[in-house]
């Protein structure tokens, strides 16, 4: 069953091509990896789909719904939630506020509820306080809750990000290089935890990769991007065995 | 006697400039919006106010003024609290996707252009005229009480400079703030996890000028008369000086930097003439503002009751 | 400038001195003005110092200061004067804390405040019973404001009475068709309105109404505008700051329009900034008060204690003063209710006419009535605390103003 | 209503001024990547040191020139190297509070100085010649003349030199420029330089065809502001052209509308330009 559907993507920027044709399924349940050497285009898909660019051309289909030109927020309420290549934890707030901005349908998000704290914010906010231990503590961040989250290191800040994109429970989680920066014992418990919440949540993840192992070891399917064009899509076996990829990854490389 | 007018007065000013300060937190300090505005919002709700509870005054050949309503003062308050936050919300609405430092021109130009309407359309506004005779809310029953009347409008003020920061400080702290703060931060954070980001700045900026608009409502009925003249950027730029030296982000500093900016000026009325440049007091006063903002961003840019941890963390690491 | 200031804070100063002894006099006393002890009297003075008119506070104070030099050396009943002075930054705010400063310094008086914030302390004034007479407020908002009751007077005619001598000056020349153009404030509009509603009422044409911006860089389309409207006299109201500049632009445009200038621009000063060559050539007139009797002797001694001429509303400042002091020597104390009892009866006709405290003061003395004839004015109130006086039309010639006519205040209150 | 040329020559002036003046404020932009709300203080400032040399010490008006645009430059490095250079990692929205801080400080020291109200340059106000029924002044034609030397100079430096190369790419990117070898402090320093004399330029050309005021810059900040943003803020070519737009729909504005609005002209075009053309006139802006 189709999650997320993408057809014939097409952006240019100032007359070059960034993106040209670009088409892919992402099936329910799915781990979709989508790899590339330097200025394939990824990151542009990337864009396209989560709403910070609009395309030129094509069409974007989110369960079932045209979601081309909805912004990036209105993509975020319906389930498709990003994270980004350097990770953007809020700084100057603490751990646990930034889990539990994440947080969707807030009653209390609203201005006059907020400051008359009515309309059940008090009986939400302590529920998604409970959901946000939960995942600090699995995240092991739990001790870190009341610090800013300027202070984490590199990879408590990768976590977090990836513990504030659970907060807000999504269908579809977009990763931008999660793997970025990420020490190799820290990558190996990421995947196992995308793994984990593919099979516990029932969730669905697209990630955009420079990893090429890592998106290897856990995609379902695998997107190769070149040149703004999609080159070659299938198993990871597959991909890995197509000699256009080689070719453009030693072109791109060197 | 004397001596407790003059602090009720100035406690009067402090507690209207605070209202300011703490529109102007909510914008700058919560949500890291730039309002160069804040001065139109007060005017908005000082002549709202005051020519809602005015009859027309035929006064002959100058303040032709034909629009008048008597109204209670209490809604022509609500009215001028009301208007402000719409104004607020207009100018948002053309401007909020703007980056930082374009609000800031959008929002000046669009102060002026208030002003200069204020200024020249004498039916609405008596013009460069003075607008007089504004009621006092209450004056009659006031005066058969014990206190006097400046104590009364101390109290009245206050009040409401305690019950809005109540409000203020649940709705910083609450998740309404945790969004306004996300956009202060980041954007595209915010974005990314569903807020509509357009739509809080709007609320943000609606909702501080609307209290700009209550601390002008509020002059207004004090002061007896209002002009253009009391509504220049300079008081933007003082409020600005206030919430910068209180602490941006901080509700108790909004209120504390207005009170110092309020009373220092105050205290600087004492300085005998026969002091050197007695003369250029007035402006070596506001040379004084000057400084102050800058070197308290330098060497304090939390601020006297900001949070320095907020202010510092990440930035140690950088990106 | 800088010296003429330098010896105004000089006077002070010396005042100052004696004070201090006073100011334990001046604590405890009630809220109607510290009129007791043996200090010296607290007078206030509550004007724009800077900002928009903070040209204004100046050249009031340092006419005040000549009175208060004489004044200082007569004394009142033994007792000096020291003046507290309060800067209106011309805003309603900053005048209203400078009042409240004042009133908590328990003034006795207070040199009053121009036209820009003065609605503003209409009911302070009255609420302090605080005797306040005003030296620059022209306002037409005025005219039915004053007098004992509200303890508010001032020492500079109505724009009503000045508007009419301008207009029967251009009537009087065959002038048919008038452009009106003022600076786009308070003050100016009331003077250009009192213009034109007079010109207008006589059969005269009112050509344009161009309002000249604050801080403009130029006004030559407005120059031009007026031009355009084929007016035969224009009528311009200004302070010193943008009459130059309109002037400038007037003359550069090469037009020969006969030119009225407003009341505040009848000084040397407007002359040495646009020079007084040009304004001789010029077809230029203005209309101020025909100087009071006094004027003579108190340009001669401003000149003497500030080595320059009076500036505008230099002489309403002297008159104001002198006015406080010889009312608070004829009613035997030197406080609030005092004075304002007494203003009245020391400024009006019947009595030995004077023109300085010391003359006021030894008939005074002596058990007479007086009859203030001031510097600015001859200072007869009615009964809204409004002076009402003759008026002059004047033009520049060799670098001063020269009166070309003078209207009686009959002529101009009929 | 026909249209008197005189407006239109009384706007290419006001646009010539308006335009040097937007050209100072966007090479510093262009650098520091900040709105300097005290630049229209620099302009005072620059009128105000050729006032005293002109009018206060006699000297000719040459002199008095030279004087304002070298004091206003070496006032601006001073300016930078007391406030601004403390600053030089913070976020533009920082610098720009600060500058507000720089603007109150300057603005006000003006007027301690030479007192709150207007004054001239000692030049003689004299009817001005008249050509085609247009009235011109020896100084308007001076402002003009000196303003499209300066335009040109500007362009020649940015095009020609290397110092002005640099200026360039260091505009589009700096980061970029730190990379590859450019001293960004010394190319700061350059700036401060040019853009400080360009501001005591303007500002003199300023009190030269109205009047010096201590508020002289800060009030014709808005259309200068309008000017560079019309034209896209730290593109000099657009803001020249700006500059001229801006003033002369200023002046022909009283044709159509109250004089007394004719200051909304350049308000209105800021809010307009900004919301519709974020990028200016010829759409190359850096952000």
């Amino acid at each position: 069953m189709t999650l997320l559907s993408v057809d014939g993507l097409r952006k240019t920027f100032g007359g070059i091509v960034a993106v040209e044709d670009v088409s892919f399924d992402v099936d329910r349940k799915e781990i979709v990896g989508v790899i590339g050497p330097n200025g394939a285009g990824k990151s542009t898909t990337f864009r396209l789909l989560t709403g910070f660019h609009t395309p030129d051309a094509g069409r974007v289909e989110f369960a079932g719904e045209d979601v081309t030109d909805l912004s990036p927020d209105a993509r975020a309420r319906r389930g498709m939630i990003r994270t980004f290549q350097i990770a953007q934890e809020l700084t100057g707030m603490p751990v646990m506020q930034n889990m539990l901005l994440a947080a969707q349908g807030h009653p209390g998000e609203r201005a006059l509820t907020s400051a008359l704290g009515v309309g059940g914010t008090d009986a939400f906010e302590a529920e998604q306080r409970d959901r946000a231990e939960e995942l600090l503590k699995l995240l092991e961040l739990w001790e870190l809750r009341d610090e800013y989250a300027g202070n984490l290191s590199g990879g408590q800040r990768k976590l977090l990000e990836l513990g504030r994109s659970l907060m807000a429970d999504p269908d579809l989680l977009l990763l931008d290089e999660p793997m970025a920066g990420v020490n190799p014992d820290l990558t190996d418990r990421l995947l196992e935890r995308i793994l984990d919440l593919r099979d516990q949540r029932d969730m669905t993840f697209l990630f955009v990769e420079h990893d090429i192992d890592a998106v290897m070891r856990i995609s379902d399917t695998v997107v190769g991007m070149h040149n703004g064009a999609v080159l070659s899509m299938g198993s990871p076996a597959e991909v890995q065995s197509d000699d256009r990829m080689l070719e453009a990854y030693l072109g791109g490389e060197i | 006697m004397a001596l407790l007018d003059l602090l009720l007065v100035v406690g009067i000013i402090a507690g209207v400039y605070s209202l300011l300060a703490i529109g102007m937190n909510i914008h700058w300090g919560d949500t890291g919006l730039l309002n160069f505005a804040h001065a139109a919002f007060f005017a908005v709700g000082a002549y709202t106010s005051a020519i809602l509870t005015t009859p027309v005054l035929e006064t002959g050949l100058l303040a032709e003024r034909v629009v008048g309503f008597d109204l209670p003062v209490v809604a022509g308050i609500a009215a001028g609290t009301v208007l402000a936050a719409g104004l607020g919300f207009v100018i948002a609405t053309t401007s909020v996707r703007l980056e930082g430092d374009y609000l800031a021109m959008v929002t000046l130009s669009s102060a002026e252009l208030v002003r200069l309407v204020i200024h020249n359309e004498a039916w609405l506004t008596t013009g460069a005229q003075t607008l007089k005779n504004i009621p006092r809310p209450l004056e009659s029953t006031v005066t058969t009480l014990p206190v006097s009347y400046d104590l009364f409008y101390f109290l009245l003020v206050w009040g409401l400079v305690a019950v809005t920061y109540l409000l203020f400080e649940r709705m910083s702290s609450g998740p309404f703030g945790r969004v306004l703060h996300a956009i202060r931060e980041n954007d595209d954070v915010a974005l990314a996890l569903g807020k509509d980001v357009s739509r809080f700045k709007l609320k943000s900026f609606a909702i501080g000028a609307g209290v700009a608009g209550l601390a002008g409502s509020l002059w207004a009925h004090y002061v007896y008369a209002i002009s253009p003249v009391m509504f220049l950027p300079s008081l933007t730029f003082l409020i600005w000086t206030a919430v910068i030296l209180g602490g941006a982000g901080s509700y108790a500093g909004a209120i504390l930097g207005a009170v110092v900016i309020v009373v220092l000026r105050q205290v600087t009325r004492f300085i005998p003439g026969s002091v050197p440049f007695a003369d250029q007091l007035p402006y070596i006063r506001l040379m004084f503002v000057g400084v102050v903002l800058v070197v308290v961003l330098y060497y304090r840019p939390e601020g006297l009751l900001g949070n320095a941890q907020r202010l510092q963390a990440g930035t140690s690491e950088g990106e | 400038m800088v010296d003429g200031r330098f010896s105004r804070r000089q006077v002070v100063k010396t005042v100052g001195v004696g004070g201090i002894v006073g100011l334990a006099g001046c604590a405890g006393s009630g809220g109607s003005g510290g009129g007791s002890g043996d200090g010296p009297i607290p007078v206030g003075t509550l004007a724009p110092f800077s900002q928009g008119l903070g040209w204004v506070g100046p050249n009031a104070a340092r006419g005040r200061d000549v009175a208060l030099q004489s004044i200082n050396e007569e004394t009142i009943m033994g007792r000096e004067v020291e003046i507290n002075e309060q800067d209106t930054e011309t805003n309603p705010q900053a005048a209203v804390s400078g009042f409240t400063t004042l009133n908590e310094a328990e003034v006795v008086a207070m040199l009053g405040p121009s036209s820009s914030v003065i609605p503003n302390l209409f009911q302070p004034i009255r609420d302090a019973q605080l005797p306040t007479l005003s030296v620059s407020a022209g306002t037409i908002q005025m005219d039915d404001v004053g007098g004992p009751e509200e303890y508010l007077w001032r020492t500079v005619p109505s724009d009503a009475i000045a508007g009419r001598a301008q207009g029967q000056y251009a009537l009087s020349q065959d002038f048919t068709s008038m452009a009106v153009t003022y600076k786009n404030d308070k003050g100016s509009q009331s003077f250009s309105a009192s213009v034109a509603d007079y010109f207008t009422g006589q059969g005269g044409d009112q050509a344009a109404d161009v309002p000249l911006e604050n801080n403009a860089d130029s006004y030559r389309s407005e120059v031009q505008e007026i031009i355009d409207s084929g007016a035969d006299v224009i009528s311009m109201t200004a302070g010193t700051e943008v009459s130059a500049l309109f002037m400038q632009n007037y003359i550069q445009a090469g037009t020969d329009i006969p030119l009225f200038l407003g009341n505040d621009v009848l000084t040397p000063d407007f002359i040495e900034r646009v020079g007084a060559d040009v304004l001789a050539e010029s077809p230029v007139f203005g209309q101020a008060p025909a100087p009071g009797p006094a004027f003579d002797q108190f340009e001669q001694r401003h000149r003497d204690l500030h080595d320059e001429a009076p500036g505008t509303f230099g002489a309403a400042g002297y008159d104001a003063m002198n006015l406080i002091a010889l009312a608070a020597v004829r009613g035997g104390a030197a406080d609030r209710q005092t004075i304002t009892q007494n203003i009245n009866p020391v400024a009006r006709p019947d009595g030995t006419e004077v023109s300085t405290f010391a003359e006021g003061k030894s008939e005074l003395e002596a058990g007479n009535e007086i009859n203030y004839q001031g510097a600015s004015n001859p200072q007869n109130f009615d009964q809204n605390g409004d002076p009402v006086g003759p008026f002059s039309v004047l033009e520049v010639e060799d670098g001063s103003w020269v009166k070309l006519t003078t209207f009686s205040a009959d002529e101009l209150t009929t | 209503m026909v249209l008197d040329p005189q407006f239109v020559w009384n706007g290419i002036v006001v646009g010539s001024i308006i335009s040097v003046s937007a050209l100072g404020l966007t090479l510093i932009f262009g650098i520091l990547n900040f709105i300097n709300i005290a630049y229209g203080d620099y302009m005072a400032t620059g009128a105000y040191i050729a006032f005293a040399v002109n009018a206060q010490m006699g000297l000719p008006l040459v002199v008095a020139i030279a004087a304002g645009v070298g004091g206003m430059a070496a006032g601006a490095v001073l300016v930078d190297k007391v406030v601004f250079e403390h600053f030089r990692t913070s976020s533009p929205v920082t610098l720009l509070i600060v500058s507000i801080g720089v603007a109150f400080f300057i603005r006000n020291l003006i007027r301690a100085v030479w007192g709150p109200s207007g004054n001239f340059y000692d030049v003689p106000i004299e009817a001005n010649p008249s050509l085609f029924g247009v009235r011109y002044s020896v100084e308007q034609v001076s402002i003009i003349i000196a303003s499209l030397l300066l335009l040109a100079a500007v362009y020649v430096l940015l095009r020609r030199t290397r110092i002005g190369i640099a200026m360039r790419a260091a505009s589009d990117d700096r980061t970029l420029t730190r990379i590859r070898g450019v001293d960004t402090e010394r190319l700061v320093l350059y700036v401060w330089i040019a853009g400080g004399a360009i501001a005591g330029l303007g500002g003199i050309m300023l009190g030269l065809d109205a009047q010096i005021r201590p508020n002289m810059g800060f009030t014709t900040l808005i259309p200068i502001f309008a000017a560079t943003i019309l034209g896209g803020i730290g593109d000099p070519k657009g803001a020249v052209a700006g500059g001229f737009a801006i003033g002369i729909l200023q002046e022909v504005s009283v044709v159509v509308i109250p004089s007394e609005y004719k200051f909304a002209v350049a308000l209105a075009a800021l809010i307009i330009g900004l919301l519709l053309r974020p990028d200016g006139l010829f759409g190359e802006a850096t952000r």
